[in-house]
């Protein structure tokens, strides 16, 4: 009933979020999982203009479990060309063991 | 005396001279500072501005207050639904036609606004185009806070206005964007060389018109002018709308505070910009404010706001959009040059500046 | 004229047989309509409407506005606060046995509603019973938001009603939802097959009592009897609350835009019910509330607070409970039937309709 | 009569000798309590109470209702605000000088409960210091809420009392949260026995400062004594104050409810020692203040204010500041005591019980 | 001081949030720590009536340490049995190190 | 492109966030990642006194991404010594495959 899966994590500046999204559902995902994320990193760049006195979480985490790791890599392939440029983005990726039979 | 020996000596000295008309109007100056600091001094002292100090005094003490994000988007759309449902109201027994010509110096405004940073930020040593371009595309556009600010000063100084007068936002605040946008894509795609991909500039357009800001405004006016909703406005919209201001006054100075910092890690040149240009701004269309009033009677009231609308920058809607439009822009700089400097000057400065000198106007 | 006449031709023509009184009622209609359709015309006017039609065109036209999920909780909670605080000052100075029947009306007409869902909503072709059932509990339950919507109006139209007649809004909610997942229940076991375990009802009722909307109803009509709230109310519940519902009026008006992609995924069947059975709920209700008016004194406004609760559904409390009770009923079906269309029919037809007939009513 | 024999039978008995005094004190405590008794009742019918009992009522029935986090900081940042500027605004007109006796005796009430705590609930078997010193801070520490809570009760009962004398809160918060602190690490650098590393007492006091809680109070005297806030005041904070003092306290009472269980699992020494407490910390400074009213005239109101906020324990900024300040003591303990016992006591008795004394002794 | 434990990751529908943790608990894991999240897959059911306008982390992610495997797999046994077939839900496994000596 | 990394999580009292993120960065990472979190656990302390009836997530998680295990390693190290006796707080780590030449 088991199976292997890959689990892609994205932590993003919130703005991007529908974008990768968009993305990562075009790229022939069956689903994704995202958070609300704060945090700091190398560029740390705050790019909604909303108080951050207020609005802590800037970042967005986006969890993809990909049935290939083919998948996963195109995805963050797309996203390296569209915007590790100018947007402060992280994405990294481990094995995962998904319990339910379910299409990955 | 009329506005006319006012209007240039305020906004358009480039029109000067004959000397004689020079003299008369270094004599006109005195009496007209001497009225002016007054007045001036006077609107320092509004709560407005009050609990924006406060703000930034809370926040630069590093107190550990702060207001949550949901209560700021609420606020925010609340102010700008109030000056929407009051503006449509008012609409709705007023000549649509009046609001052509200030709406075209709204629209000129902000694109020349963006040319400004471009010439001028644009050439300063470590400045690059796009962030120029970048920043005066968030001064071009308009901040709501600011707008809802001004207007309650304008009241309490007894200073008429078009009611409509508020609906110029959109007329600046789109322009600027798309202005800024489109003239940085093709910078962009010149440098790079290759044939440049056309920039869609209707996408821009419908983004901003999609903003919260603007569609909070925009659904305030069309409920103002279809719908009778004085019950909700009376009870509601018009009571709470100075309270609500002064809590989004102190969130605008602690973030204004915060985002000191990161401003301190771009080239100064941001700050000096972000310091004169909201009253440079402020004096074009104050200017363009007062040609139109000669011309059609449009008031010295709707002059100031439409000052204070250039004089302002965008908090809301402007940033994601430059952010998403010229990603190669720093961030950074321009919406902290806009929310750190900027905004505070425009609130602090500017809606004095210019409530001061219209009132000496019709006084005199 | 007595209601005596009246009642038939609205709420139950079946009753009419013969000809002659038919003829009449042909003439009386008429007049009826002539007079009705002016007053139903001014009340689409109301702000509410207006509200919410720009709450589903902003949505619709895709913009960014959001109304923070915590605003709308609060103003729910605020809303019916209200609401139970009225009807408790009210009940304290007026006779509880007075409820009675009203309130055995709503239990009826709430279980009724259900079963109309099984064998209309249910027969179609490609619905699944536990679909129906639980698109009827929806239906059957009720609206805080409608509600809230309503009993301004009928203020507006200075048409009176018993201040504890919003009380009667957990008479119809809960057995609605009681009915709808005890019938599923049963349907399902007998399906599988093997002997039905007992569906405990007390659940049920306890988590319908439990849920937000119910607790804060109920909450305000305690307070109301027990404590002497006055100045809480007059300084605030009152004065805000047009304006809150307007601003609720927005968020389900946003919501049901949304709402529209996911229901047209399901069968249109879900569509038609959502459309028609609001406007038949009322008439069912608003039936037996004349009734009880001829028999007891139940005021006509009264009746049309019943006919609204009937006519709504449930928007927050209901969702949650049946999405446990009927797990395999799919909840895009029945919420987006309830919510992109239902609680839009309720609001923008129903009321004005019933309120409509209630002027005619009590002019003639 | 003067309060020079009221003073004593009520907050220092022990000052009493001889036996004639106690005689005519007994017969006039007996006329005393005939006065007092319907007083404190009529107190117990308030609305604030009404709503505190609510919120406590509905979370034990476990209900679905939850106010949420951001309206919770919202609501504790207005009534602050509100507070302070209402005092802000007074003391501007009024003689700064008059606030030193009464603050000192707040320093002094604050640091004494500490000790209180140390060396009753300290000694009790299984408590150990450190959370009895936490408890303590925590208990001398003062709740906005329940200051909040007895003005617009005062107001309600016409009793005078100084506008500024909220503004006592910080002399008696940061103290008692400071004294806690020291005496914990001194005791506890003690056992260890290793050489104390002294403790640094100003950062504790700029995290005190700096807890939104006191930073929104000092604004609002700040906003107050400075800018000219009366048109904000008057048409938001004033007016909206008891409204949201009333869902303040549903959640107070709602959270009361809660903590319950987690009190439950900690020694029963805390909940006695939470339900004595408050009572026997207002007389003591009641007590002092009748003393000051003595010697300077300040008022009774005043002393009623300042017994309150004896009475009261810390739900905002004295938790993280003592679990950060003592990590060895056990919040569930602490946190426990003063939110599900503490606070409830200090709203439904204290409050009415100063109220009524002090109607008693004005009415003489 | 460090220990091998499975931490094991349940993506559900917000509304079944209660009952997972009453059944983790009763499974007899020592804890769990819950995110709102928000995302779609293959069903993506919105149960909640809350408007999606506003309330739009309608998912919540449940992660359990457990010391053995076997617990894991009991609980997401027992969570296949009682949910998958009418709610929108997924689990998924992988190891982890536990620096803290504490209890799983 | 791609570079193995450690990937540290701490779940903590949301008390603990600020000085936790000093912490790691005093310690040299080059970023973290926050998120608001509730659960419980062997002692769950609830140590903000604000109402727990609104304020559910109490617990902020942490996640830091580091090129060493060192790096991880000292970091744990401090968070043990420092706040293991007193607060609420778990750590646990596993390997991750950074997909952006990004320097952890
Ligand atoms: N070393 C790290 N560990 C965990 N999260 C990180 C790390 N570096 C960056 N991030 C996250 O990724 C986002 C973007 O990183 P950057 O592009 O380096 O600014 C940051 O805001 C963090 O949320
Ligand atoms: N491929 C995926 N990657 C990440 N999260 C997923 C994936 N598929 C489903 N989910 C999450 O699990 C929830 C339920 O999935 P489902 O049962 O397929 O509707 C979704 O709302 C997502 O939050
Ligand atoms: N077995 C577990 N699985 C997942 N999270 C846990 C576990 N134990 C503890 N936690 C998390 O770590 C926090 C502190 O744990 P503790 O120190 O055991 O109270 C808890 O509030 C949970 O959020
Ligand atoms: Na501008
Ligand atoms: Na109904
Ligand atoms: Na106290």
């Amino acid at each position: 009933m088991s199976q292997q899966v890959w689990k892609l994590v994205i932590v993003a500046e919130e703005i991007l979020s529908k974008k990768l999204i968009k993305l990562i559902k075009a790229a022939g995902a069956t689903g994704y999982t995202v958070n609300a994320a704060g945090g700091e990193g190398s560029r740390n760049v705050r790019s909604t203009g909303e108080p951050s006195v207020s609005h802590t979480l800037a970042n967005v985490k986006i969890e993809v479990l990909t049935g290939t790791r083919e998948l996963a890599d195109t995805i963050t392939r797309e996203i390296e060309a569209k915007y590790y440029a100018d947007f402060s983005i992280i994405t990294y990726i481990y094995p995962v063991e998904a319990l339910r039979d379910h299409k990955f | 005396m009329t506005y006319g020996c006012d209007c240039p000596d305020i906004a358009c000295p480039s029109l000067l001279t004959s000397s004689d008309q020079f003299k008369e109007l270094q004599l006109h100056n005195v009496t007209f500072l001497s009225d002016f600091l007054p007045l001036f001094l006077k609107q320092l002292q509004s709560p407005t501005l009050g609990f924006l100090i406060g703000g930034i005094v809370v926040a630069a003490l590093g107190s550990q207050l702060a207001i949550p994000d949901s209560i700021y988007k609420f606020i925010s759309f609340f102010l700008l639904m109030k000056i929407g449902l009051t503006g449509g109201i008012a609409i709705r027994n007023s000549n649509p036609a009046e609001i052509f010509l200030p709406a075209l110096a709204a629209v000129l405004v902000g694109i020349v606004i963006v040319f400004i940073a471009r010439y001028t930020l644009g050439k300063m040593p470590g400045i690059s185009v796009p962030d120029a371009l970048a920043t005066g595309g968030l001064f071009g556009a308009v901040s709501g806070s600011t707008l809802a600010a001004v207007l309650p000063q304008l009241d309490s100084a007894k200073i008429p206005y078009e009611a409509w007068s508020a609906a110029l936002y959109p007329f600046m605040d789109i322009p600027a964007l798309v202005t800024a946008i489109v003239v940085a894509s093709v910078y962009l795609s010149k440098k790079s060389g290759h044939t440049s991909e056309k920039v869609e500039i209707w996408p821009i357009i419908k983004e901003s018109i999609q903003s919260s800001a603007v569609t909070s405004l925009l659904l305030g006016v069309a409920l103002g002018i279809l719908t009778k909703p004085e019950p909700v406005y009376e009870s509601f919209f018009d009571p709470l709308f100075r309270g609500f201001l002064s809590i989004l006054m102190i969130i605008m100075g602690m973030e204004a505070a915060q985002r000191m910092n990161e401003l301190r890690k771009v080239a100064q040149w941001f700050a000096i910009y972000a310091f004169i240009s909201p009253i440079l701004h402020g004096f074009l269309a104050f200017g363009l404010g007062l040609i139109i009033h000669k011309i059609t009677g449009f008031s010295i009231g709707g002059a100031v706001v439409l000052a204070v609308i250039a004089a302002s920058s965008s908090d809301i809607s402007g940033p994601p959009t430059l952010r998403a439009g010229i990603p190669s822009a720093n961030p950074s700089a321009y919406i902290g040059a806009s929310t750190a400097i900027g905004t505070p000057v425009a609130i602090a400065i500017c809606i004095p500046l210019f409530i001061g000198i219209a009132e000496v106007m019709l006084a005199q």
